[in-house]
């Protein structure tokens, strides 16, 4: 260090913001939380079914007012594992953890979300996937835990059925 | 109307401890107006700023960089906050406006003051949906790169092959602070951050700025006797959510593209153009931006790459700069890739200079998480 | 409209950690305040003005400022209050998100070699209404092991009488 | 110039304190979908886009890539823009040169702020410097009381006249059905009961925190015979920034503001601005600064604004209308406040205006922007193509 000097300063920004999700979202999040049901939005005009479900088409630039239930159920799009970790208050998981995108049946746009109980090794894209959604929801994308892949044999439940509660520790049902 | 380019320079990029953003920019502005002989204020009209209030902790960060550029009571002056290329891009604009005749164009980023870059880029994805999840643009093009592989039945040593390569190329360019080459086991054995991109397959975060005097036909004359055209350019925005796009597909790189060859009266790019300077922050994304532009079949960009597949187009017209993987600032990124190209066009690129005097470039930036926003530039040798 | 009750919104705290650079002209002026507890400055060579704080080129005459020690000089850190403001109202100071306690008094001042400073003028109990234009006022630095590079560093400026310094 | 353009649709939200059920997206679609409606054009017409906002206001980085899919420009060219203050004028700006370069033909810009969403006064104290002054800046309202203690104190103008001006804008926002604050304000003892932020900046003297959003549609000449409104011509804009202010006291300088004007009105053949020019939408974020600014620009003489003001001679049916719209002391969404200015000049040229129409037939426009360290944005438009 050079004498009178100062090389470098430190410091930060720290703003804490609340940014409102608007009614499309909320209504998609208090679905979630209090009736466990995945609801998509679905434009008039090109008829895609949107989820996450947003209140204005994208590429019709029309507002959407239809909403569609899916199932839990879904197809893994792609999905990679993250094994950095750089904040504890932004990251859900800590390293390593799997990523994926998943539509879910029914829709024709992906959700990015986390993956569970599964092998990373395993993942392949075109997997098939399903929903585990919290016991304790809060209103937000975390309220489903993650994705975790459908075992053979599964498909058949029917949509709300197969939401089942994420599997408490000492659980045994899932093996 | 043309738009010429007469001046470019940069710093050296690396890790600059010792000085502020603007005082980086202010060494890029004065070298670069030296070169053309345009005084400060008084020879340009407007200048284009390009960097981010988040990376330089401060609101309105061009406060500092506009003033070091002579934006007091002289020219006026506009940010542009995304990737560099659209700054030239607006600069271009400018001139074609008839609002001015010669316009400076700066961007600046100061990477390695930041001590939490992953947390900006968190907040670069939608509250409700993305944000929480955890992404950053890493995990945004892990999940793009997974996507293309699967596609197409590409592996993880391909997309590190891309590292090694451009490595190769960059410890020639002086430019840049990469000296040394990588081995394939060096890459594929760094560590991965997410999978498939290990973090010598990610764009080495750095400072640095540049700067570039844009001019109208007449006075670009008057400035150089080699002045560089901008012959066409192109800007397109994708998708915010990321499971709105198809992820191997660089839909809005192709409309980008498309607008620009339209612009430049160009048919066929691959027989058209000799060199493409691509913003590729990861890897994978060089061949899959090769795509994009549409000079390879889609899913053949590693092979064009490597030579192995039959194309008019030399492996060597893909950066042969050695890209962004081996240290260019982000936001400088895109304007980085102008100035390259405008170094080859004009022979100048010591070091990675491509012989047999190229007369057409492509220069590419890319903003946003996995490539949502892309613009295209296409230079031409003037002389 | 839906019920208010109904309508989600989403906490996110942005905490970004920077490490500055204060670069050579900024960060003699600090690191200098720092080691001697004086203000260190530089006048522009082009329109001859003082630069405070001394940074890398002038601004309205676009002359490069030549790098320490070369036409630096301290200043006295003394000079008269031009104005001075009590700020009344809650702030969120961004290195925290906390509100910061009020009210302060804000002044700016005219020092002696032709250069315009701002801080807080204090002591904290300091009467307001004896306050007016043209009085003189000298820096309150701290001592050297508080002193951390900061222009901070100064614990704020007092009224002194006319002829007192 | 390479091309004359027009405005050719303007669109804005109904400005608030909280908009609670939308996003920031929805809150642009808003403004948006009302663009394209008075412009009577599809989505598909609208050949790019020029966005911005104050980038740390809402917290979001790059915010234009989660606002494209809402506001339509999926697909399609566009480019960001964030200068503070003048983002908005500098937004439209930006359109007016990318139409006028001839790449191309109908450009939306569209600015948005969402102010209840982050820390407004943090986001503005970031504005200094982290190493300088930080810590010890007091924001737009310590500046803006030393500026009208200046003002005070150069001209003459008794302590009122901050609430006169107030009053003239409270009348105006009441007229205008997009204004935020919308206050009764009976009589100048009733506005003068209002609380001091610093002396003798009172709250009513400041402009507020608002949500909104604001869209123009820009087109060129070829295209204006198509289109379903009375165009807007642009005559000119200009750009003027000043030096970093490393220490903002002493002599409130104006000589931005001065500058942009007077080089616009000396490319544009305008010696006696306050007769040659029938509306200004001027942003000013104080009450006191827009009599100062009146005079900075030369709309009269310094010391005569105030006197102007006593006279009541800028209301909207009176002699030289300025901010018919309530202006900004009653409507700030901060990335949208200078579109905004232009937007609703724009209006006024069209006879739109509706309840705040000005009484005569305008013939130009003169709309400004203000922020950084002391930057003027200012546009003028046209009735008339010549």
């Amino acid at each position: 260090m050079i004498e009178g000097l100062v090389e470098t300063v430190q410091g930060r920004l720290y703003v804490p913001y609340r940014n409102w999700l608007g009614k499309t979202a909320s209504l998609f999040f208090r679905e979630l939380r209090d009736r466990g049901r995945l609801m998509a939005t679905r434009c008039r005009k090109c008829e895609k079914v949107y989820m996450p479900p947003r209140s204005i088409c994208p590429e019709c630039f029309m507002e959407m007012d239809q909403w569609v239930e899916l199932p839990a159920t879904g197809t893994l799009l792609t999905y990679t594992v993250v094994h950095y970790s750089y904040s504890d208050y932004h990251q859900p998981r800590k390293a390593p953890y799997a990523l994926g995108i998943v539509r879910l049946d029914g829709a024709d746009t992906g959700l990015c979300h986390l993956l569970g109980e599964v092998d990373f090794g395993k993942l392949r894209v075109g997997m098939r996937v399903e929903a585990v959604l919290k016991e304790e929801r809060k209103g937000n994308i975390l309220d489903i835990a993650y994705f975790r892949p459908l075992r053979e044999g599964s498909e058949s439940t029917n949509s709300s059925d197969s939401l089942s509660p994420e599997p408490r520790a000492g659980d045994s049902r899932r093996g | 109307m043309r738009v010429g380019i007469v001046a470019v320079a940069q710093t050296a990029f690396g890790v600059h401890r010792g000085l502020r953003p603007q005082e980086l920019t202010y060494l890029a502005v004065k070298r670069c107006l030296e070169i053309c002989g345009l005084p400060f204020r008084d020879g340009y009209e407007d200048i284009v700023t390009c960097s981010s209030d988040h990376w330089d902790g401060k609101t309105l960060s061009d406060v500092e960089h506009g003033e070091v550029a002579g934006a007091h009571l002289g020219p006026g002056e506009v940010k542009v906050s995304m990737d560099g290329a659209n700054a030239v891009l607006l600069g271009a604009i400018k001139i074609l406006s008839g609002h001015a005749e010669c316009v400076l164009v700066t961007a600046c980023c100061k990477e390695t003051q930041v001590l939490d870059p992953s947390v900006i880029e968190n907040f670069g994805f939608d509250a409700p949906y993305q944000q929480l999840v955890g992404l950053d643009f890493t995990q945004a093009a892990a999940l793009q790169a997974v996507a293309y592989m699967s596609r197409y039945g590409l592996s993880h040593k391909d997309f590190a092959q891309v590292a090694v390569m451009e490595r190769r190329r960059a410890k020639e360019n002086p430019r840049l602070l990469a000296r040394e080459d990588l081995s394939l086991e060096q890459v594929m054995e760094s560590r991965m951050l997410a999978y498939p991109i290990t973090v010598l397959e990610s764009r080495a975060p750095c400072d640095g700025a540049c700067a570039m005097v844009l001019a109208c036909e007449e006075r670009a004359k008057e400035l150089t006797d080699r002045p560089v055209w901008i012959k066409g350019f192109g800007s397109c925005y994708d998708h915010h959510n990321l499971g709105d796009r198809d992820l191997s597909q660089p839909f809005a790189l192709k409309e980008a593209s498309r607008q620009a060859y339209e612009m430049a009266g160009i048919k066929d790019p691959a027989r058209e153009i000799q060199i493409f300077e691509l913003s590729e922050h990861y890897s994978y994304q060089l061949p899959l931006w090769m795509e994009g532009i549409g000079v390879c079949r889609e899913g053949r960009g590693l092979e064009v790459l490597g030579g192995w597949e039959q194309s008019v187009l030399d492996p060597l017209a893909f950066n042969p700069s050695g890209g962004l993987l081996g240290g260019v600032p982000r936001y400088v990124a895109g304007a980085n890739r102008v100035i390259e190209a405008f170094l080859q066009l004009r022979g100048e690129a010591n070091g990675v200079q491509v012989p047999g005097g190229p007369q057409v470039a492509l220069a590419h930036g890319t903003h946003g998480p996995a490539g949502q926003h892309h613009c295209v530039l296409i230079l031409e040798r003037g002389f | 409209m839906m019920d208010e009750a109904e309508l989600l919104a989403q906490e996110r705290i942005l905490e970004v950690r920077f490490h500055w650079s204060a670069g050579p002209y900024l960060g003699r002026f600090l690191g200098m305040l720092k080691e001697e507890g004086r203000l260190w400055v530089v006048r522009c060579p082009g329109c001859k003005r003082i630069l405070m704080p001394p940074r890398i080129v002038c601004g309205i005459c676009y002359s490069e400022t030549p790098p320490f020690p070369k036409g630096w000089f301290p200043l006295s850190g003394r000079g008269r209050l031009l104005d001075w403001e009590r700020v009344m109202y809650p702030q969120m100071d961004p290195e925290t998100g906390t509100i910061r306690p009020e009210p302060y008094i804000h002044g700016t001042f005219a020092l002696d070699e032709g250069v315009l400073f701002t801080h807080y003028l204090g002591p904290e109990d300091l009467d307001e209404s004896t306050l007016r234009e043209g009085l003189r006022v000298e820096a309150v630095v701290k001592p050297k092991e508080e002193r951390v590079g900061k222009p901070t560093d100064i614990r704020y400026f007092k009224l002194v009488e006319e002829g007192d310094d | 110039m390479a091309r004359r353009t027009a405005i050719v649709g303007v669109g804005q939200t109904y400005h608030k304190a909280r908009r609670p059920d939308v996003n920031i997206g929805e809150l642009c679609a808003e403004a948006a979908k009302a663009c394209l409606e008075d412009a009577d054009l599809t989505i598909r017409e609208v050949d790019a886009f020029v966005l911005g906002n104050m980038e740390l206001f809402e917290g979001r980085y790059c915010q234009d890539m989660w606002q494209a899919d809402f506001v339509g420009a999926f697909g399609k060219p566009g480019i960001r823009v964030t200068t503070g203050g003048t983002t908005g004028a500098t937004l439209a700006c930006v359109a007016f040169e990318y139409v006028a370069s001839g790449v191309y033909d109908t450009v939306m810009a569209l600015g948005f702020e969402k102010q209840s969403e982050g820390d407004t006064r943090a986001g503005l104290k970031t504005v200094s410097d982290p190493l300088w002054i930080r810590w010890l800046t007091t924001g737009a309202i310590g500046y803006f009381s030393r500026q009208a203690r200046y003002y005070m104190r150069e001209t003459g103008a008794p302590e009122h006249m901050g609430s006169l001006v107030r009053m003239r804008l409270a009348e105006h926002a009441k007229r205008n059905p997009h204004a935020h604050l919308r206050l009764e304000i009976k009589n100048i003892q009733e506005a003068m009961k209002a609380p001091y932020l610093i002396p003798p900046l009172r709250q009513t003297d400041m402009c507020p925190t608002s949500e909104g959003a604001c869209a123009i549609v820009v087109t060129c000449e070829e295209r204006v015979p198509k289109m379903a409104r009375r165009p807007v011509w642009v005559k000119d804009w200009v750009t003027v920034h000043k030096e970093a202010m490393y220490i903002r006291g002493g002599k409130h300088s104006v000589e931005d503001l001065t500058m942009a004007a007077s080089r616009l009105f000396r490319r544009n053949g305008i010696t006696k601005p306050r007769e040659q020019i029938s509306v200004a939408e001027i942003y000013a974020p104080s009450t006191w600064a827009e009599l100062e600014w009146l005079e900075a620009y030369g709309f009269c003489e310094k010391g005569q604004a105030w006197r102007l003001e006593e006279e009541g001679h800028f209301y909207w049916n009176r002699e030289f209308p300025v901010n018919p719209s309530g202006g900004v002391v009653c409507t700030n969404p901060i990335g949208a406040t200078g579109l905004i200015r232009v937007a609703e000049c724009a209006l006024q040229l069209r006879g739109d205006a509706g309840e705040h129409q000005i009484w005569r037939e305008p013939t130009l426009g003169f709309a400004t922007a203000w922020g950084g360290s002391g930057w003027t944005v200012a546009v003028l438009l046209s009735a008339q193509k010549e």
